[in-house]
């Protein structure tokens, strides 16, 4: 939609059918239509047999999307980039940018999503039903919440849901104009809005949660447009390009510039959760259904990041003077907040939900380096690499941290006060083994994912001459790690407190596996990090 | 022969270590084994001694590089001995007397359970004092020179579940240890100065170097042989020793071990030669223990004491001799020698009594001895005439030559020296005095008996040693022999002749003898002590040790108590407490933090939107400034 | 033009305090639909300042968006209604630390 | 190869050992098989000291592969005469801590599994450590050996062993997270012209400006000094002895401390020589602190264990100072010391963690006359104490001396005062020693045993290679010096000659003294 001639009434031009690569933009479509399959298949299936084709349609399409993914991928071309060379190509009209770490961030998410897809699918936890609420019109408590357990019944619409809000967060990572961003904004959050308010048990905070997440939520978003929009004023274009243009040759409106750039970063900071903007993420994450807090988690974190970096990159490159100290000093804020603030957590999801808050922290540390590489050394690990590098760490061991809290249970449901986790060592070495590698991970400790993630973001922020950010940033690692390895103490080292010990509930064979494989890829990409890394780097620069 | 001299520490380590390790099976001729190791030291010390002295003057030397034990850079120690004059009559000594107080302690120890123990620690020590007088090296001598410290150790406190007896072993280490410093400092200096340790190297060549660096040196080794010579300061230990089995007493606080500082100060002749002001230091040092070791063994009651304080006394002498520099190096190790028969015959004789009186120490209980120990008392008379330098007794020979040189020194050094020899006839005259004649004294079932042959024939030759040891002297052979170590003595004229100087001291000994004949002697002897407050300052002094524990209380043991008190105080609460501290405060941090968090929707947004005004603020701050 | 940008600055303001200040999530929800509609105020401004239509037709993805921003956030206000009998956002403050 | 073979058998044994049956019926097999694999471990280490060519010095049986190669990362092993001592250490060390393991009770229902599982990991991480050449993969192993020791201590600790556990964590994470930032930085400087890369030789040519090598350094140097343990970086080391097993106890500090005074010598002074000389004043000085500071706190401890570790500060103190002396002689010695001090350790906290057991209690007012009941175990405690304070004649004392000489020629004042850590030294074992063994048999103790032959088995080894490295040290020496000639080429220093060198053809002709 860029358009530089001033039209008239008189003067209409011939509008051309736009031009769409289907070809690039598959994965987008295929999710997208297994979405639409899993509506149409809410309307013609009786209730009780809706499930398990609606995880058929949701888990195909995801598989399928998965591996258009990395055809894609594979056959994206090369561009010569200002400094460091790209991969891809702007499609559908300048609005998406089907470039290299776009295409990376689909395929992470699309991991993500298989991963979170198969806790969704769990059904052996709940006596047989999935861990939403039945009939999520009754109230809870009430006579219907009992019938509807009675009945067995189930939302499915949850997968189309899942599906909607994971097509969002790829059209995020790839948008290239503020307006496609907006928009994939909306369709990635509204999802899971709803999401959030479904939970089997507790549903009074599920609601509280879902009502949080989405009065705070839109309000974000509104910042996000009024930046967006004041881009708009300050450039004549949503573009990223163009607006990369305007920025360069430092024509317009420096205030407006500088307070779209503001805005387009407190939408961007809500959705990553940096502080001071952070303060849904704890109260969400407790309160949604888990399987939909670990999609969450991990999903939203990558496209958002992502989607923040190729605005910033891409848009406001030129004015990177200007905003880097900002980010330097959000990213200190956040990682020490998120990081403090955890130690006094009781609660596993919570604490889980400030670490993750400390994450974004790093991520920004990884950020505020803004290095890009240089000419001649394209192996030198750059901030967009180094944070797709994290960002696949993270998501994976927080999905399979997450899948851990659905499995330790007691009668009222998940388990999540830490104080019930004492001696789960004991009771169940594999998920307590499993459950501190996470841990150790998130820490940062070598021969884990998190150790080469904390690695990379540090080394792009010293390249981009930041190294005190880099002292500050592991001296709070080593305050991270204490609350990490509270958990291990508690799980190891302690013995139960009150006489019944947790009750780590059978799950079925899928939660196991998405455990095991994110236990699995954990260990491997500390160990032999080298393919993804090579994956992340050779992803290139955005393409604008 | 010469070649085989490591054979002489060789046997009784091996002996020593074996028995040790072999365990239980040994016990009972384990004593009789590590006798015989040490007699076949002394065999070979004979035989090597024989060969040597067959040898022109200038060809008395031997080093044997065994093997290296250190190289590093220019660091280079050889395991290698250095066998000459000076060693060999060391080796005669340790392994003699050494040899004799095994036979003895065959009777001494004969109801020990732990006798075959008390075996290898002898053996031990006998090895390691070979080693010291052995060593080419400084730092051999040092291993040596620990060595022994080890042995005493083990020995002084050989009787552990005496809670006296440990304290004392770990006091005589611990004070040895701060000579030791001393001691390795200087080595350190040597190595960064001259850039070896080797004894002869360094001797050579110390001449090259400032004056200063000799000075250092030779004040560090003094340190060392302080602590191992029990001189002032460092004297504290000596007394406390006592509390080891007697022939421990006599071997090595009184015949050898003691006496190793004097040998350091000879084997580093060419240091002390090299610094004037460290010879100084060396009389000074002996001046002032000779006559409070004195003083100290005229005050004391307990046998071993007043004959510790004696030893202390006499190695003050040895010292003060050595200081003298080449004209007294000679009658220091004379001196040595005939201190080592003379004294070891002594203490065993003390031993003697002791065993006799159910090892009562004190001399107030004893009197009147000499007919129920006739042997015991007979030898004691011969060392006791010898120490007091009765004419023609050894001691008199070696005694009269440190005084002589001392007035040759210096007349206030040389009063000091003839004041030290009355009050060594005095205090030796008490001794006596209270333990065999006078009144008996003896507490209720104490039946005095003589001790069995094994004890009294090494006091037999003992004695005999003290009475012939002048021998040596005869013709300066003594200077002679060991002339190509220490270098050429020069005769100092003195301004009287020395068979007057020798009548002064003769005249000297005898007023101090009959002044204790008189007291102790006509006068009843208490056999109960009078309390401090009864006697008169000097006896207090003396019989506190010159208040040397006091001293050792006030300015060391009681300051490093509290600043290791503080230390653990401030690690805890200061260092510690500050981590822990910092961590307290981040829990604090994080419970303050968590405070916005109140659940209201409203505040959340309030938060995002002052996050979004600050974000704008800065973003212009940036800009604009 | 300036005059346009400052409407609708104004009625952000507006929009941003009322989300501070009311307490009735219906109300809060309103004041954000007045911000979405500020901002398309300020696109279709700009749109004129620039005299391209890319502020314009932004606009009305806006309105898309911020009807689908209703037929959501109504469902979760009106269950947590039914639940609480009350849509005081003050209410709703189990999770918290 | 033989290197990854090395480190890999006990890794191996570990998994062997965890998939063994476990409860208490399989304890002694499971023990067993752990030995096994610690002596194949030893046997190999062996045949790695025995093929080690001394005559050419420099690193050998190098392997290496590409690991992460954006990162310039390489799977780079050798080892040269200083790593070979300390793997040789460790290997010596875990069959001893095994065997005397022997009968560790374990608290609660712990399985000793994965007791014997974790300190064998410990092994393998260990000797990875020590023949890393490349600095990416020295951090990993060496951060990772954080984990088994965590669990070591947490596990199987004493009553304080959730704290200490933490503690000790957090405290080497700390450092290690420092270290991290510097790794970082290197991986920068060394990107910035041409290829990243991590390998030790590659680092030793890049060129970096002087305040970043200092910046670097402090980095590499706060972890190492928290490792070590330097003053005033040193309270995790008493809590963690004190309330870990002995083995555990054993394995942190004789091996996995000297990671921090190893990483010292190799890294700091290998690839930051300019900086190294630049803060040596400033590590001097807190070196000479630590071997005062932790001797006189030694004297003051009522627990056993914490002097033990007190004394262990002392020690560092003297290692770090040799390192930072810059000579020869001090950094051999320092080499040499790590070695001898890891046998003495071991030793004392072995036969000091069997009399606690007895007692159940390590407070040293518990005991009293103990030699009268157990003369071996009370000998046993007196040559191992002996050793701490450095006697000559046993191994620690060669390495005592080589550092205070070679440090006097440099700096006069640290070396004077460092000596009086051997006063200090004689105090604090002589006293804890004088308490617990002697006098009269404390009430309580009367049915002490004695050790027995297993016991005695297990610390042979230690006390045999104490003596026997005290009068012959120079196999050691051997190896290490060709290591540390070349560190200190490295570090552009060199032993400072002596003021009046003695010619050595003077010294022929003046063999017979006098003047």
């Amino acid at each position: 939609m860029s358009s530089t001639a001033l039209l008239t009434a008189t003067d209409l031009p011939d509008i051309a059918a736009p031009e769409i690569q289907y070809a690039l933009i598959g994965p987008v479509f295929i999710i997208l239509g297994a979405a639409l399959v899993g509506i149409v298949l809410e309307a013609v299936l009786p209730r009780g047999k809706r499930f398990l084709p609606q995880v058929g349609v949701a888990v195909v399409g995801v598989v399928a999307a998965l591996a258009d993914t990395v055809w894609v991928y594979r056959s994206l071309d090369t561009v010569q980039g200002s400094s460091l060379e790209g991969r891809g190509q702007v499609a559908l009209e300048g609005a998406l940018s089907i470039d290299g770490p776009g295409v990376f961030t689909w395929g992470i998410l699309l991991v993500f999503a298989l991963l979170s897809l198969g806790l969704f699918a769990e059904r052996r936890l709940e006596n047989g039903l999935s861990p939403f609420t039945g009939r999520a019109a009754d109230a809870p408590g009430s006579a219907g919440e009992a019938e509807a357990v009675e009945a067995g019944l189930e939302h499915t619409e949850v997968f189309p849901l899942m599906l909607f809000a994971l097509s969002g967060m790829m059209l995020f990572a790839t948008a290239n104009d503020l307006i496609t961003m907006f928009v994939a904004l909306e369709v990635l959050s509204l999802p899971l809005y709803l999401l959030c308010g479904l939970a089997r048990r507790r549903r009074l905070v599920s609601q509280e949660a879902a009502l949080k997440y989405f009065l705070l939520g839109a309000f974000s978003s509104v910042f996000f447009l009024y930046g967006a929009a004041l881009a708009y004023g300050f450039s004549g274009s949503f573009g990223l390009a163009e607006i990369d243009l305007a920025v360069s040759a430092r024509t317009g409106d420096q205030p407006l510039l500088l307070a779209a750039i503001a805005l387009i970063a407190v939408g961007m900071f809500f959705k990553i959760g940096a502080a001071p903007f952070h303060q849904w993420t704890p109260d969400v994450y407790q309160g949604a259904p888990t399987p939909v807090t670990a999609f969450m988690a991990a999903g939203t974190k990558a496209a958002a990041f992502i989607a923040f970096l190729r605005v910033f990159f891409v848009a406001f490159g030129g004015a990177q003077w200007d905003w880097r100290p900002t980010i330097w000093v959000v990213a200190i804020i956040t990682m020490v907040l998120g990081a403090l603030v955890s130690i006094a957590q009781t609660d596993v999801k919570r604490m889980l939900a400030y670490s993750s808050v400390a994450h974004a922290g790093f991520l920004l540390v990884g950020f505020a380096g803004a290095y890009v590489g240089s000419a001649g050394n394209e192996d030198r690990i750059t901030s967009v690499s180094s944070i797709l590098f994290y960002l696949s760490v993270y998501g994976v061991s927080s999905i399979g941290a997450f899948a851990i809290v659905t499995v330790v249970r007691d009668a009222g449901g998940e388990a999540t006060h830490l104080s019930r986790w004492a001696g789960l060592g004991k009771e169940s070495p594999f998920l307590a083994g499993c459950f501190a590698l996470f841990m150790l991970s998130f820490a940062g400790i070598p021969l884990t994912g998190g150790f080469i993630g904390k690695w990379g973001i540090f080394s792009a922020a010293w390249s981009g001459g930041y190294w005190p950010l880099v002292v500050v940033g592991v001296l709070v690692s080593a305050v991270a790690a204490y609350f990490y390895v509270r958990v291990i103490v508690l799980m190891f080292f302690t013995d139960p407190t009150d006489a019944p010990g947790p009750t780590v509930a059978a799950p079925s064979r899928v939660t196991t596996v998405v455990i095991a494989a994110s236990a699995a890829a954990t260990v491997a990409l500390g160990l032999v990090p080298g393919p993804v890394l090579d994956l992340a780097q050779h992803a290139g620069a955005f393409v604008r | 022969m010469l070649d085989l001299v490591w054979l002489l520490v060789a046997i009784p380590l091996v002996s020593g270590l074996g028995l040790l390790v072999w365990g239980k099976e040994a016990d009972a001729w384990g004593h009789l084994v590590a006798t015989v190791a040490s007699a076949a030291s002394f065999v070979l010390g004979v035989v090597a001694f024989i060969e040597l002295a067959g040898r022109d003057a200038d060809d008395r030397s031997v080093t044997h590089v065994l093997f290296t034990w250190i190289e590093a850079g220019p660091f280079h120690v050889d395991m290698a001995y250095h066998y000459d004059p000076l060693a060999a009559l060391f080796v005669l000594l340790i392994t003699g007397v050494g040899t004799l107080i095994h036979v003895y302690s065959i009777g001494y120890m004969a109801h020990d359970e732990r006798r075959r123990r008390f075996f290898c620690f002898l053996n031990i020590f006998v090895a390691a004092m070979l080693t010291l007088v052995l060593a080419a090296d400084y730092l051999v001598i040092f291993l040596g020179w620990e060595g022994v410290g080890l042995a005493s150790y083990l020995l002084i406190g050989f009787w552990q579940h005496k809670p006296s007896a440990a304290a004392a072993a770990k006091k005589a280490f611990v004070v040895n240890r701060v000579g030791d410093l001393g001691m390795a400092l200087a080595i350190m200096l040597m190595f960064a100065q001259l850039g070896t340790t080797d004894i002869a190297s360094v001797n050579a060549s110390i001449g090259s170097a400032s004056t200063s660096v000799a000075t250092a040196m030779g004040l560090l080794l003094l340190l060392g042989a302080c602590g191992k010579s029990a001189q002032v300061p460092l004297q504290s230990w000596l007394l406390d020793a006592m509390e080891g089995p007697t022939p421990v007493s006599a071997l090595i606080h009184a015949a050898t071990m003691v006496t190793a500082g004097v040998y350091l100060v000879v084997r580093s002749n060419g240091i002390f030669d090299a610094s004037e002001a460290a010879r100084t230091a060396v009389v000074v040092v002996g001046l002032v223990t000779l006559l409070v070791g004195a003083w100290i063994g005229c005050a004391k009651d307990d046998i071993k004491k007043a004959l510790a304080g004696s030893t202390m006394s006499q190695i003050g002498y040895m010292m003060l001799a050595a200081g003298l520099g080449p004209a007294g190096y000679a009658f220091a190790i004379f001196h040595l020698i005939t201190h080592g028969f003379f004294k070891a015959n002594m203490f065993l004789g003390a031993g003697s009594v002791m065993h006799a009186m159910d090892d009562d120490v004190d001399m107030r209980h004893y009197g009147a001895l000499r007919t129920s120990l006739p042997i015991t008392f007979a030898t004691f008379a011969l060392g006791y005439l010898a120490i007091i330098g009765f004419p023609g007794f050894s001691g008199f020979f070696s005694k009269d030559k440190i005084i002589e040189a001392a007035f040759g020194y210096n007349v206030w050094v040389g009063l000091g020296t003839l004041l030290g020899a009355g009050v060594t006839a005095f205090y030796m005259t008490r001794l006596m005095m209270m333990t065999f004649f006078g009144e008996k004294r003896w507490r209720d079932e104490v039946h005095p008996h003589e001790s069995p042959l094994v004890m009294t024939i090494p006091l037999m030759v003992l004695g005999a040693a003290s009475l012939l040891g002048g021998a040596l002297l005869a013709g300066d052979w003594i200077v002679d022999w060991l002339e190509p170590v220490v270098g050429h003595t020069e005769h100092h004229e003195l301004a009287i002749p020395a068979l007057a100087m020798s009548a002064i001291i003769v005249a000297v000994v005898a007023v101090g003898a009959t002044l204790a004949y008189l007291t102790y002697g006509r006068r009843p002897v208490a056999d109960v002590a009078p309390l401090d407050s009864q006697v008169r300052w000097p006896v207090r002094a003396g019989r506190h040790e010159m208040y040397g524990n006091e001293i050792n209380e006030a300015l060391v043991v009681r300051p490093v108590q509290h600043t290791t008190r503080t230390l653990v105080f401030l690690d805890g609460r200061g260092i510690d407490g500050f981590v822990t501290g910092l961590a307290d405060r981040l829990g604090e941090a994080s419970q303050a933090l968590r405070k916005p968090q109140n659940g209201l929707v409203r505040s959340y947004a309030l938060g995002i939107f002052a996050g979004a005004t600050l974000v704008l603020v800065a973003l212009l701050a940036v800009t604009l400034a | 033009m300036t005059e346009y940008l400052s409407l609708s600055l104004i009625l952000f303001t507006i929009g941003a305090v009322g989300v501070l200040v009311r307490r009735n999530a219906i109300v809060v929800f309103m004041c954000i639909e007045l911000m979405l509609n500020a901002t398309n105020l300020a696109l279709v401004a700009f749109a004129h300042q620039h005299g391209n239509l890319d502020g314009q037709i932004a606009a009305f993805f806006v309105m898309v968006v911020a009807a689908a921003e209703v037929v959501v956030g109504l469902a979760i206000i009106v269950s947590i209604y039914r639940t609480r009998r009350s849509a005081s956002v003050d209410d709703a403050d189990l999770l918290k630390g | 190869m033989i290197l990854t073979l090395l480190a890999a058998t006990p890794l191996l044994g570990a998994l062997v050992v965890t998939c063994l049956p476990r409860g208490s019926a399989n304890a002694s097999t499971v023990k067993a098989v752990a030995i096994g694999f610690s002596a194949l471990t030893l046997a190999l280490s062996l045949v790695v000291m025995a093929r080690y060519d001394v005559e050419s010095g420099g690193y050998q049986m190098t392997e290496k592969h590409e690991w992460i190669g954006q990162l310039g990362a390489w799977y780079s092993l050798g080892v040269n005469g200083i790593g070979l001592v300390l793997i040789l250490l460790t290997t010596i060390l875990v069959p001893v801590v095994l065997l005397a393991a022997w009968d560790d009770r374990l608290p609660g229902r712990r399985s000793v599994n994965s007791y014997v599982a974790w300190m064998l990991v410990l092994e393998g991480l260990a000797i990875g450590v020590f023949a890393a050449t490349d600095a990416f993969l020295f951090y990993v192993l060496f951060e990772a050996t954080l984990i088994p020791i965590y669990f070591l201590i947490g596990s199987y600790g004493g009553p304080q062993r959730t704290y200490a556990a933490v503690k000790f964590l957090i405290y080497n994470l700390v450092g290690g997270l420092l270290m991290l930032a510097a790794i970082v930085g290197l991986y920068v400087v060394s990107a910035k012209d041409g290829n990243a890369s991590y390998l030790l030789s590659d680092l030793q040519n890049v060129d970096m400006s002087t305040t970043t090598e200092r910046l670097l350094f402090c980095g590499f140097m706060a972890a190492f000094a928290i490792k070590a343990p330097l003053f005033p970086f040193h309270t995790w080391l008493p809590d963690a002895a004190a309330s870990a097993t002995p083995g555990t106890s054993v394995l942190m500090v004789s091996v996995i401390d000297k990671i921090g005074t190893f990483g010292m010598l190799r890294w700091c002074l290998g690839v930051f020589p300019g900086a190294s000389e630049w803060a040596s004043p400033v590590v001097i000085t807190l070196a000479v602190i630590s071997i005062v500071y932790g001797a006189l706190c030694a004297i003051g401890q009522d627990d056993i264990r914490r002097l033990v570790a007190f004394t262990s500060v002392s020690h560092f103190g003297f290692i770090i100072l040799g390192i930072f002396a810059f000579t020869t002689v001090s950094t051999a010695g320092s080499t040499l010391y790590m070695f001898n001090h890891g046998l003495s350790t071991a030793a004392l906290f072995l036969v000091t963690g069997l009399m606690i057991a007895r007692r159940g209690s390590a407070s040293i007012g518990d005991f009293g006359g103990v030699q009268k009941v157990a003369p071996i175990m009370s000998g046993v405690l007196l040559v191992a104490g002996l050793s701490s304070l450095s006697l000559p004649g046993l191994a620690p004392f060669v390495s005592e001396f080589m550092v205070l000489a070679g440090t006097f020629t440099r700096s006069v004042p640290a070396a004077a005062v460092a000596t009086l850590g051997i006063v200090l030294a004689a105090l604090y074992i002589l006293i804890m020693y004088a308490k617990v063994m002697t006098g009269p048999l404390r009430e309580g103790l009367e049915g002490f045993r004695d050790l027995g032959s297993r016991e005695v088995a297990a610390l042979a080894p230690t006390l045999v290679l104490i003596v026997g490295l005290g009068f012959y040290p120079q196999p050691m020496l051997n190896v290490i010096n060709p290591a540390v000639d070349e560190v200190i080429s490295q570090v552009g220093q060199g032993d400072p000659p002596p003021r009046t060198p003695v010619d050595v053809s003077e010294q022929a002709k003046t063999e017979e003294g006098g003047h």
